[in-house]
């Protein structure tokens, strides 16, 4: 059934991997913004589980569940930060949190 | 059921992580039995552990040895950084101890943050497998994120966490997906395996190697913010609370250095040909970027930001040198980095008071004339991230470019040092304002506030000592990195 | 099967990206995980695909629900789009993904060790094989999951914890 | 020229580091205790400080005197950076050289110490100006004293410091700001070069043990490739451009005089800006190995002699006279340096400290009673009302116009013969120079003290004498700017040159080593310096004390005599038409054009350059997240596109 080579999945990955960041780039809410993250970080999991199959090495398996945990760090202090702003703010609009500069 | 080999623990290599991390264990479950509003009991635990950390690891300074299936490995290079990041953070904590009272941030979970992320260091600097070191790096930036944003009711802490929680997660997938690269083209992520397969692998291999390595120096660019990779560190440097800043500025640049300098000399060495072009770029374009933006800031923290961002640009010229010479060179400047700038931050928040951060540089006017004492010790600091001699900023930044001169990079040379004759005039310029400007605001005496003095003292004790006598330290420098390569 | 799956997940994905509601985001973003641990069951990696389900799909995004709930946003704020950024990032990511993608066709198909055609041993994948990987050669990394995890709550919590007056 | 190196004799002392301590002490005592304690503490300490310190250097320089030739007292005070390669020490040396240098920045320090009492007495600045002005003799000494070339850039950045903050010192007034930031920034150009010239010189020293002393700088020198030496010594003198005012980079020190008159006379005329001489006479070894970099320098410093009197002739503001006149005597030194008279370089330098002291000190006493006045053309007949001032500037205008018996004279005329004897062409320029010396320097001293006194009312009638402690210091170095010449007579004069011969030791072969010149060859070219000396203050008395009234008085009265002196004003006219015009004109251009324009604008440019890059990639900073998140990926971009193209 699986008769595609691994780099396939690769490439796949790889795509992913850019539409996460297209989303870092131009979507305005934060939130999105951060499951854009996610979704990169999902991508790269797909490479590791490709290339442990392909190396027949179980390492990359573990690798994914290593990110699994860092992902959800990760969440967790985010949305406590975006959270945080919102507070202070009223807005989740990566535009409008612009005080910072020059 | 099959019986797991649990692997032989040699638990040498871990006492001074776990001496760190009993210490935040501690610190947190004493937050619970602890009143407000005095918590410098909490901090003079985290600083006993930091202590008792640093004792550790400069008494293993002769062992050597790895363990947990040699994934942390005990050596010089390590306990160098140990011992650094137990110095770095101390201080961090030490000043934290006065700067928290004008703040509303409540100091226990404070300090335990900060103590997790000095783990967090530990891991990255005695680590060899890669995704200990992703890891390592995990621990320590989200403690950082979370401390970037503590002062909740403030917008510019708010706004700081969140720029860099974005842009951290971000370079943090780039980061990932290099080692998921290397991994593809080796199986592994051990270091040493990875560095066979980068100098002996099949083309394929070592294609992939290489557009792993790019990534990887996303990853590491962005952590000690070399451009164009730096953007964040202005913002957040302003925005988080000072005392943290400090912690950002000297803490996590170190350990982003000791991963980045451990992972690119011990395993990616044999691509040395490739990466060093591109870190002789990296290294001009942050130099230049740094310094040329520090020209038109007015508020000093920001200017703080892009000096160090600048001054990662100088550590990239000793990596850029490569050899014991070079290596050692950063880490000796990095040393010299943590007393200069925590030094300087602790004069920011020695002029601040409670709602009254005082970080425009027109608030500074006349200060150096009015507390004799910060003006100087803020001079010292000054001119030392100045390079003048014979304070440490100079000798530091001695090394790096004689290294890199040794190493036949003359025009990176010459222009890393007409950019730290660039650099004197920002510099300077907070000097002018202090001794030749009328109209500031008045400092709270440093008497009234301990810490922030012992602090202070410490800083400057530090920038003298390893200006006028640099040799030892430097020394230890070049044993450290004796252990790579 | 590759394609059958991958077409989807590429549009979900998207979906994600380009959603005007939040909510509407955060449901594609699950439906693509889910096909993404379906992807990783191809690959053999069976332990990995379940916790996929569990961890991910189950409990991270149910965090994103529960915060977007939370702060009642309905809609994307209004667009300050400068439309020049989105045409930049665009033709950057686009080239990017062209790149990294050249390179892995061009570096891996070649390369040593089995491809996805070859068969693997039956206990690859399986809990035990990970668990004896995970705790002994990664043991370490193990261990400091625990860490990151200690410091994560600790640093939610004083980030959301209400603010004493 | 140096087939005989005495042999150096080094002894090891204990007392060398109270000399730099004890003005730091000062530094110490002014920052942290001068605002406490009241201007009249201050006024004791600052000063005192300076003067132990010149007994304590008066007891090196004796030592070193009497001791055998070739002495160097040394102190090491600790080891700075022995590893590896390098082993640089914190070590302070006085020999010879050093001996010098240290009484003239003690010495001199000390007198103009004495005077900012009374010249800054009602600055509210008070603590602080001393704590600079003791800051910048520390800064200095270290300089003079250092043993290796590090360290001697130690003092180097130190006094360039003191010299950008005492620049600015009136912070409030904006030329001020602007002008410390131009020496600033003319000095980062001449430092950079100096830097690289340092690094340069310890990498092709290559592997072995280094302390970059200067000694073993002499001698390895030796073994390198000429083309390396010319280098090197080309960056330093960069650098020594930088700091001694030479062309190009001469621009910041007119601009400099915004200072307080007793800084000018300190910092911008007797010391900080001669340590480029001092940095070439300590190396001389190595510039010994590279004769295009001497020549270079004997070029820079004769074109600089004449640019900068030629622009002197039509200044109007009494301290930029004076300033074009320092940057035009540092020239004669680096002449005197670059031809290999080391020791007639360091002499003019010492002539130069007493007399150059002495007129910026005459000129602040004189911008004092005029109530802060600077412009000559407001002055005039000052004889009257400034006696003491009077007297002693016309000595320090006598010794700097090179009038014979006065210091001056002896120092110039030393290099004088010499440039004559290595390269004619540059021996004609500077004598040029000396001519126009004289001619504004007079031109400056009637217009200021002799005629009518073209004050208004309101300032003449404050018109008075400097106090006592102002007159004091005047008077002295006007004795030193006579009998300070005595030191150093031509060979044939009574006990001839002994200050070539005490500093032979140190700089290798006395002035005259190269061979005498024959007897009556050294007294031609002495008559015609004498001469042309005399020349400029003839014209410059018929230009300014005679011309302006005859004209029309004497047309009005006598028609013959008139006629008679028309036919001779004529001549004057004609040589005026044929000379004197094109060389003014030539100056307005030089300076309107060549120096406001070009090189302000290329100072003022630079760093404009710079400031505008900064805005610039500050509008890059937009403080939106996904901006910077776009700039990431871009070098992301860009990073894998350079392993690309490379692999």
């Amino acid at each position: 059934m699986t008769t595609v080579p691994a780099s396939w999945y690769v490439v796949l990955g790889i795509l992913l991997f850019t539409i996460g960041a297209l989303g870092v780039l131009v979507r305005r809410n934060l939130i999105i913004v951060f499951m854009a993250i996610e979704l990169m970080l999902n991508a790269v999991n797909l490479v590791f589980v490709a290339f442990a199959r392909q190396q027949q090495a179980m390492d990359g398996q573990v690798m994914v569940f290593f990110v699994m945990t860092v992902a959800a760090a990760e969440a967790a202090v985010g949305l406590a930060i975006i959270l945080a702003v919102f507070r202070n703010r009223e807005t989740v609009n990566a535009d409008e949190v612009n005080l910072l500069r020059w | 059921m099959t019986t797991l080999a649990f692997p032989d623990v040699a638990w040498l290599p871990l006492l001074p992580l776990m001496v760190i991390g009993a210490t935040a264990l501690l610190v947190l479950v004493a937050d619970l039995f602890s009143e407000g509003p005095d918590y410098d009991a909490l901090g003079w635990l985290g600083l006993i552990g930091l202590i008792v950390a640093a004792v550790c690891a400069a008494l293993l300074w002769n062992q050597s040895g790895s363990t947990l299936a040699g994934t942390l490995v005990l050596d010089r290079y390590g306990l160098f950084f140990t011992i650094l990041f137990a110095v770095g953070s101390g201080l961090t904590l030490l000043l934290s101890m006065n700067y928290l009272e004008t703040t509303d941030i409540r100091s226990g979970d404070y300090y335990t943050l900060l103590l997790f992320s000095t783990v967090g260091m530990v891991l990255m600097a005695t680590s060899v497998d890669l995704i200990v070191i992703f890891l390592g790096l995990e621990v320590m930036s989200i403690a950082a994120y979370a401390l970037a944003g503590i002062w909740r009711t403030q917008v510019r802490s708010n706004e700081a966490a969140l720029k860099y929680f974005i842009l951290g997660a971000f370079a943090s997938g780039f980061l990932l997906l290099g080692i998921a690269l290397l991994f593809g083209a080796s199986g592994e992520t051990l270091l040493p395996r990875i560095g066979e397969v980068a100098a002996t692998g099949t083309g394929e291999q070592r294609l992939l190697v290489t557009i792993g390595a790019a990534l990887l120096l996303v990853g590491f660019g962005f952590k000690v913010a070399a451009a164009p990779f730096h953007s964040w560190a202005p913002d957040v440097y302003e925005g988080a609370p000072t005392a943290v800043t400090a912690f950002m500025a000297a803490g996590i640049k170190a350990a982003a250095f000791a991963a980045f300098v451990r992972v690119f000399v011990d395993s990616l060495g044999p691509l040395a040909g490739d990466w060093r072009g591109a870190l002789w770029i990296l290294a001009v374009l942050t130099m230049t970027v740094g310094n040329v933006s520090a020209l038109v800031q007015r508020n000093i923290k920001r200017l703080l930001a892009y000096s160090s961002i600048a001054h990662a640009g100088y550590l990239l010229v000793g990596m850029v040198a490569g050899g014991e010479n070079g290596n050692a060179a950063v880490l000796f400047y990095l040393a010299v980095y943590t007393f200069m700038t925590v030094g300087a931050f602790a004069v920011v928040i020695a002029l601040g008071r409670r709602g009254q951060p005082h970080e425009d540089l027109d608030d500074w006017a006349g200060v150096g004339l009015r507390s004799p004492f910060l003006g100087f010790a803020m001079t010292v600091f000054m001119l030392s991230l100045a390079g003048v001699p014979p304070l440490a900023g100079f000798m530091g930044k001695f090394y790096l470019f004689s290294a890199a001169l040794e190493a036949g990079y003359v025009w990176l040379t010459v222009i890393a040092v007409v950019n730290s004759l660039v650099s004197v005039y920002y510099y300077v310029g907070v000097l002018v304002k202090m001794y030749m400007a009328e109209g500031g605001v008045e400092a709270e005496a440093t008497s009234a506030r301990p810490y922030l003095f012992a602090a202070l003292v410490a800083t400057l004790a530090g920038t003298f000592l390893l200006g006028l006598f640099p040799t030892p330290w430097f020394e230890i420098a070049r044993r450290s990195v004796e252990s790579l390569i | 099967m590759f394609f059958l799956l991958s077409v989807p997940l590429v549009l979900f994905s998207l979906g994600v990206v380009l959603a005007r509601s939040p909510v509407r985001s955060a449901l594609s973003l699950v439906v693509a995980l889910f096909l993404l641990a379906v992807m990783f069951f191809l690959l053999d990696a069976r332990m990995i695909a379940a916790l996929q389900v569990i961890v991910y799909a189950g409990a991270i995004m149910v965090l994103f629900l529960f915060v977007i709930m939370l702060l009642n946003l309905q809609h994307e704020p209004v667009e300050t789009a400068r439309p020049g950024q989105r045409t930049i990032a665009g033709a950057f990511a686009v080239v990017f993904a062209l790149v990294l993608g050249a390179v892995a066709l061009r570096g891996l198909p070649t390369m040593p060790g089995p491809g996805v055609e070859v068969a693997v041993t039956p206990s690859f994948g399986s809990v035990e094989s990970l668990a004896e990987r995970l705790f002994t050669r990664h043991a370490l990394a193990f261990e400091v999951t625990s860490v990151l995890l200690l410091g994560a709550i600790v640093g939610a919590v004083v980030l959301a914890r209400k603010i004493p007056r | 020229m140096h087939e005989v190196q005495p042999a150096v004799v080094v002894e090891n002392v204990t007392f060398l580091w109270w000399i730099p301590l004890l003005p730091a002490l000062g530094v110490l005592f002014h920052i942290f205790l001068g605002r406490r304690v009241g201007k009249t503490a201050v006024s004791v300490v600052g000063p005192s400080v300076v003067a132990a310190a010149f007994i304590v250097s008066l007891v090196a320089f004796i030592r070193v005197w009497l001791g055998p030739p070739g002495l160097v007292l040394q102190q090491v005070l600790w080891s700075w950076l022995p590893v590896g390669s390098l082993d640089v020490r914190f070590a302070l040396q006085v020999d010879a050289l050093s001996a010098v240098m240290i009484l003239v920045v003690t010495g001199v320090g000390f007198l103009i110490h004495l005077y900012s009492v009374v010249y800054m007495h009602d600055d509210p600045g008070y603590a602080r100006y001393f704590a600079y002005l003791n800051l910048f003799t520390v800064a200095m000494l270290v300089l003079v004293m250092a043993d290796n070339l590090l360290l001697l850039f130690v003092g180097w950045e130190g006094v360039g410091l003191c010299s950008y903050l005492l620049i600015g010192f009136w912070y409030d007034n904006d030329a001020n700001a602007s002008a410390g930031k131009k020496a600033f920034i003319v000095n980062r150009v001449g430092d950079a070069a100096f830097l690289v010239g340092i690094f340069w010189l310890f990498w092709s020293f290559g592997p072995g043990s280094h302390t970059f002393s200067f000694s073993e700088i002499a001698e390895r020198g030796r073994q390198l490739s000429p083309a390396v030496v010319t280098g090197v010594t080309l960056l330093l003198f960069v650098g020594a451009t930088g700091k001694s005012a030479q062309l190009p980079l001469y621009v910041w020190l007119p601009d400099a005089m915004a200072g307080p008159t007793p800084v000018s006379a300190l910092i911008h005329a007797a010391t900080m800006v001669t340590a480029g001489v001092y940095m070439i006479a300590r190396l001389h070894a190595l510039y010994e190995l590279a004769p295009i970099s001497l020549d270079v320098v004997a070029t820079v410093g004769a074109l600089t002699a004449v640019f900068a009197a030629t622009i002197g002739l039509v200044q109007t503001d009494i301290k930029k006279v004076l300033a074009y006149s320092t940057i035009s005597q540092l020239g004669y030194m680096f002449l005197a340096v670059g031809v290999g008279a080391f020791s007639a370089g360091i002499f003019h330098l010492l002539t130069h400290a007493f007399f150059k002291a002495l007129l910026f000190l005459g000129s602040g006493s004189v911008i004092h009673a005029m109530g802060g006045e600077q412009d000559i053309r407001k002055m005039g007949g000052l004889r009257r009302y400034l006696p003491v001032t009077y007297a002693t500037f016309l000595v320090g205008t006598l010794a700097i116009a090179g009038v014979p018996g006065f210091a001056g004279f002896f120092s110039k005329d030393m290099i004088l013969a010499r440039a004559y004897a290595e390269a004619p062409m540059l021996w004609g320029l500077a004598l040029v120079g000396a001519g126009l010396t004289a001619f504004y320097m007079f031109r400056l001293f009637f217009l200021v003290f002799l005629g009518e006194c073209r004050a208004d009312a309101h300032t003449r009638a404050h018109l008075h004498e400097s106090p006592r402690t102002m007159t004091i210091p005047l008077v002295v170095l006007a004795v030193l700017s006579v009998v300070g010449g005595y030191v150093g007579l031509p060979e044939f004069l009574a006990w001839g040159d002994r200050f070539s011969a005490f500093l032979a030791p140190a700089v290798g072969g006395s002035a005259h080593a190269g061979g005498h010149p024959h007897l009556a060859l050294e007294v031609a070219l002495m008559g015609a310096s004498v001469f042309v000396a005399l020349a400029g203050i003839a014209v410059a008395y018929r230009f300014y004390i005679q011309a302006p009234q005859t004209p029309q008085q004497l047309a009005a009265r006598w028609r013959r005599a008139y006629q008679l002196l028309w036919n001779k004003y004529y001549v004057d006219e004609l040589y005026a038409a044929l000379f004197v015009r094109p060389i003014v004109q030539l100056a307005h251009v030089l300076w309107r054009q060549f120096d406001v324009a070009v090189v302000d604008g290329a100072v003022n440019g630079a760093g404009g350059v710079v400031q505008e890059t900064g805005r610039w990639l500050r509008r890059w900073q937009t403080g939106n997240v996904q901006h910077y998140a776009l700039s990431l990926l871009v070098g992301t971009l860009l990073l894998l596109g350079y392993f690309l193209g490379r692999g």
